[in-house]
């Protein structure tokens, strides 16, 4: 899906929990995330803090999106 | 390690008062093989029936099919570790009653699976239907627990098979075919330019009606190891896989493997076939993890250029056989892997339960999933209400006239992972 | 070590003394079961294809994970994710009928499960000691 | 019997009107064979015969796409045809794609089966190789010989309603259905043959082709991010609470798109996850966890992006089951491109 979406012109990042899933898939930006039931929260924090843990994700995958890449690249820190 | 194979062709198989082979017919004396398996005090009852190529018999539930051989020449003798002492085989001379076998059937669990139609459109997916059968029909003292029941019946099976055999052991072969492998130096003097081949063959080790022996030894508790070819033509591995009828390898199979057979054919002309590199099919993960480590290290170790790699049974060997092609294809060694599909009666589903982008050259023995439909036999040995419950069998697959309707999974050897057979798929 | 499992003989053999989660429902509901548990973070130790077995055939099953949690074993996931394909492709397919003895027929299927799970927690038992069994 | 009727669909170049200065030919029927049709007549002996010719400039056909198969169809549907027969095309792009759309429109509104021949690098294999047979065949018109044959003798076949063997018996490119058939040799032998052939760099095909592990090349990025549009898509099965959509827990065969104009925040009551594959509890809870509407409204609103996508795509699917989601992803992709989208967040569970 990300491929595809992807060939069709514009770029993706996936924000995907197992990062090798992403890379047979083919994600050429690649984010990390939580855990597979709630990839991008976690009901363990308080509201607060699942925001702030959510916004971190979505400044990585910002910046993966702004980010010139010629491979395969994982967004770790 | 060299190895003659004296082939006596039998064309027959009859009962009579003596049991001896002449002129290609091999007569048995029911009475006294019957006495002979009833040593076993586990069986109750044994019943001996015949079933030749061509004829109206549906054989079901079958166990295990075993080819007659006796050792002639050399150290120890047929199925060492089980019927003969420990000692290392597959050299000397072996005589085998080619076109022979022995068949057991025997109602281990209620699902027990397996049909051989000697004849119509089922006869034509078996390899055992081209064969002069003796079955042997097992009955078990009552309360016999599965795992005693099935030892029994394998042994019964193996028993007869060698009985079956000594008749051989005066007879001249019709043919004579030699077997040798040399040693990892004189091969590599004697064949310096020849692609040097190994070949590694999973067995099936779960558990219980899912079990191979190597020499006596329960395989799943042994690490990967290396047997000379012709090893496995003197019975070192015996089955005592019960479980998906169309992909297990039977005894037969072993001793006749066609890997082995087809390697041998172009080696010192197109290749060295270096040797055999066992491996096991356990249920434990870490297992897996460390047999195919172990694979991929000893084929690195044999300094082989290619790997022919072949599986048995269903589901989570799918798992051992990729990750022993991904682990020897990282090592720079080429791999050729053999499989069945799964893919489903339309054949539209995914085949395996297991990929990689390494297993890129694939044989196949065709999808297993595949509708047949079996019309009635005049005879059947066995429980042919077995038919039912029996595996790619379902609900009404019985039919009134006798017809039954089954999944190609049902029939012994139909999409044998060793690619004995020619079905295949696209 | 937690085995999850539908399977009663396996739930009530005093002998195997590891944690167990007991599913009452089918063997899928057990490979969900430990589909869960894998994305929390447990370790798949067993196949849960074990058995040659089709899921349209058995109706039991039991499977061996680790009783820690941590990150998500990517092995484990594809394993679990590929086995309930499996066995959706399977159960597309009516189950197969006792000809005259459900009960004999069950029974050997439990048994099966049984000692395919005992063959595994003795491969287990050998790396931890034999504390399991 | 009577021979079977065949209508035979080619392009302006094989009916001898022109090169590409008549590609905008307009559809046209004739009575009996045209050009290549004389091969497929000698072919069928006494069992068949083409009745008529169909034919269209190919790019009349493809910028002309809904109208043009409809005339066609027509013009074919006119001959009562047992048997429809396009191309083949070889390796011609926008005749592939013709032949492609009219063998499967055939099918699919006429009932009548239909078959094209193609060289597997043309793009119409991809696109109709699981809705017809494609035969295969050389790139270019000099394997016009082998592909008659084999079209001819898989087109007789369809049209007596005969079982159609495995693709490498009858000639069809492989379609995904597995198909068992008796090979020359043992497996063994063939798994001797196939190691040889690869051990010395030579040409070997594999006989289970595994899944597709294609790649493609990353797209540039985005310049300003503070003036962009972006787009929500994610296979973690997000729908506004009660599934309107039906969409599917698992390997769904279609996708939801929703607009979420004016929502700020998912919450338990408005949105769900209709997906099968993992627990659902944290989802159904805040579906922000999976689907962050709320930080990128909250972005939007501060200026660090330009805007969120009035829509977002959701399907389900696990991870490995998202590269199977071809034919609809592209679709979302095309959707998302003309709608003026610059980036994608994909989510997956």
């Amino acid at each position: 899906m990300v491929k595809e979406i992807e060939r069709a012109g514009l770029p993706v990042v996936h924000m995907c929990t197992v990062v090798p899933i992403s890379l047979t898939v083919g994600a050429n930006r690649i984010v990390p995330t939580v855990a597979i039931p709630h990839p991008l929260g976690n009901p363990a924090l308080s509201i607060e803090e699942e925001k702030e843990l959510r916004r971190k994700l979505i400044d990585k995958a910002l910046k993966a999106l702004t980010t010139e890449v010629e491979e395969q690249t994982v967004f770790e820190q | 390690m060299k190895l003659e194979l004296g082939n006596i062709f039998i064309r027959d198989i009859r009962f009579d008062s003596v049991s001896k082979v002449e002129k290609g017919i091999l007569f048995v004396n029911a009475d006294e093989l019957r006495d002979h398996l009833l040593e076993d005090e586990n069986i109750k009852s044994v019943s001996l029936e015949i079933a030749r190529p061509g004829e109206s018999i549906r054989i079901l539930p079958v166990k295990d099919v075993i080819e007659p051989r006796v050792k002639v020449q050399g150290s120890g003798g047929i199925f060492p570790g089980i019927l003969s002492k420990v000692s290392t085989v597959g050299s000397g001379r072996t005589h085998v009653l080619k076109g022979a076998a022995v068949v057991t059937t025997g109602k281990i669990v209620g699902f027990q699976e397996g049909i051989i139609d000697m004849s119509g459109p089922g006869a034509d997916y078996t390899p055992f239907s081209k064969l002069n059968n003796l079955v042997v029909v097992c009955e078990p003292v009552d309360g016999l627990k599965q795992y005693a029941h099935e030892k029994a019946v394998r042994l019964a099976g193996l028993k007869a098979a060698a009985y079956l055999g000594k008749l051989a052991k005066d007879v001249e072969p019709d043919e004579v075919k030699v077997y040798e492998t040399p040693s990892l130096k004189e091969g590599i003097e004697k064949y310096p330019d020849l692609p040097r081949v190994a070949y590694v063959q999973m067995l099936q080790t779960q558990g219980l009606l899912h079990d191979t022996y190597v020499y006596g030894l329960d395989m799943k508790h042994s690490l990967p190891t290396m047997l000379y070819p012709t090893e496995l033509m003197d019975g070192a591995v015996v089955s005592g896989n019960c479980v998906s009828a169309c992909d297990k390898n039977t005894t037969y199979h072993h001793l006749n493997n066609p890997v082995v057979h087809d390697l041998f054919a172009k080696h010192g002309t197109e290749l060295n076939f270096v040797g055999v590199i066992i491996t096991n099919e356990n249920v434990y993960l870490a297992d897996k993890e460390r047999s195919s480590d172990w694979s991929a290290k000893l084929a690195e170790f044999f300094g082989v250029d290619g790997v022919i790699i072949s599986q048995e049974g269903f589901g989570n060997p799918d798992t051992d056989l990729i990750m022993n092609c991904k682990k020897i294809e990282a090592k720079g060694i080429k791999t050729v892997i053999i499989t069945d599909e799964y893919a489903g009666r339309d054949g539209a589903s995914q085949s395996l339960a297991d990929a990689d982008a390494s297993a890129d050259a694939v044989v196949t023995a065709g999808n297993a999933n595949m509708l047949v439909s079996l019309p009635p036999m005049e005879k059947v040995i066995g429980h042919p209400e077995v038919a039912n419950v029996i595996a790619g069998g379902f609900e009404g697959s019985l039919q009134q006239d006798g017809t039954i309707v089954v999944e190609l999974q049902a029939i012994t050897g139909a999409t044998n992972e060793l690619g004995f057979n020619k079905l295949s798929a696209r | 070590m937690i085995l999850v499992t539908n399977n009663p003989k396996v739930q009530g053999d005093p002998g195997i003394s590891c944690d167990k989660e007991y599913i009452e429902g089918s063997l899928k509901d057990v490979l969900i079961a430990v589909r869960d548990r894998i994305h929390k973070g447990h370790k798949l130790l067993s196949h849960p294809l074990s058995g040659s077995l089709k899921p349209n055939e058995t109706p039991y099953k039991s499977i061996l994970i680790s009783k820690e949690a941590g990150s998500m074993d990517w092995d484990s996931l594809q394993i679990i994710e590929n086995s309930i394909k499996v066995c959706e492709k399977f159960v597309r397919y009516p189950k197969k009928c006792g000809y005259n003895n459900q009960e004999r027929l069950l029974a050997d299927f439990s048994e099966v499960d049984y000692q395919l799970i005992v063959a595994a927690l003795k491969s287990a038992a050998d790396k931890v000691g034999g504390e399991i069994l | 019997m009577g021979k079977y009727r065949v209508v035979h669909y080619i392009n302006q170049f094989f009916a001898q009107i022109g090169g590409e200065e008549k590609a905008d030919y307009r559809p046209e029927a004739r009575e009996g064979f045209v050009g290549p049709g004389m091969a497929f007549n000698a072919a069928f002996g006494d069992k068949a015969e083409i009745v008529g010719t169909v034919i269209c400039g190919d790019s009349y056909f493809n910028e002309n796409l809904e109208a043009a198969t409809k005339e066609v169809l027509d013009l074919i549907k006119s001959f009562e045809p047992d048997i429809v027969i396009a191309g083949p095309a070889f390796n011609a792009g926008r005749y592939g794609m013709a032949c492609g759309t009219v063998a499967s429109t055939v099918e699919k509104e006429l009932g009548i089966p239909a078959i094209t021949g193609m060289y597997v690098e043309n793009p119409g294999v991809d696109s109709f190789k699981k809705d017809i047979y494609i035969i295969s065949t050389k790139s270019s018109a000099a394997g016009m010989r082998d592909a008659v044959k084999t079209m001819a003798a898989l087109a007789m076949k369809l049209a007596a309603g005969e079982e159609i063997g495995a693709s490498a018996e009858e000639g069809y490119i492989p379609n995904g259905i597995r198909v068992n058939f008796f090979e020359e040799k043992r497996g063994s032998e063939r798994a001797v043959d196939m190691l040889l052939a690869k051990m010395a760099g030579k040409p070997y095909t594999t006989e289970f082709p595994m899944p597709d592990f294609d790649r493609v090349e990353p797209r540039p990025a985005v310049k300003d991010i503070t003036k962009a549009t972006i787009a929500l898509v994610t296979s973690g099965g997000i729908v506004p609470k009660g599934n309107p959509d039906h969409i599917e827990s698992s390997s769904a065969s279609k996708y939801g798109k929703y607009d979420i104009e004016g929502v700020f925040d998912l919450t338990e009551s408005t949105y769900e996850t209709a997906h099968g594959g993992y627990d659902p509890v944290a989802a159904n809870q805040d579906a922000d966890r999976v689907l962050p509407v709320d930080i990128l409204r909250e972005y939007e609103k501060a200026g660090k992006i330009g805007k969120l996508h009035r829509y977002f795509y959701s399907t389900t699917g696990n991870g490995t089951a998202v590269a199977s989601a071809k034919a609809y992803a592209a679709a979302i992709g095309k959707e998302l491109v003309a709608d003026g989208v610059d980036a994608v967040i994909l989510t997956s569970t």
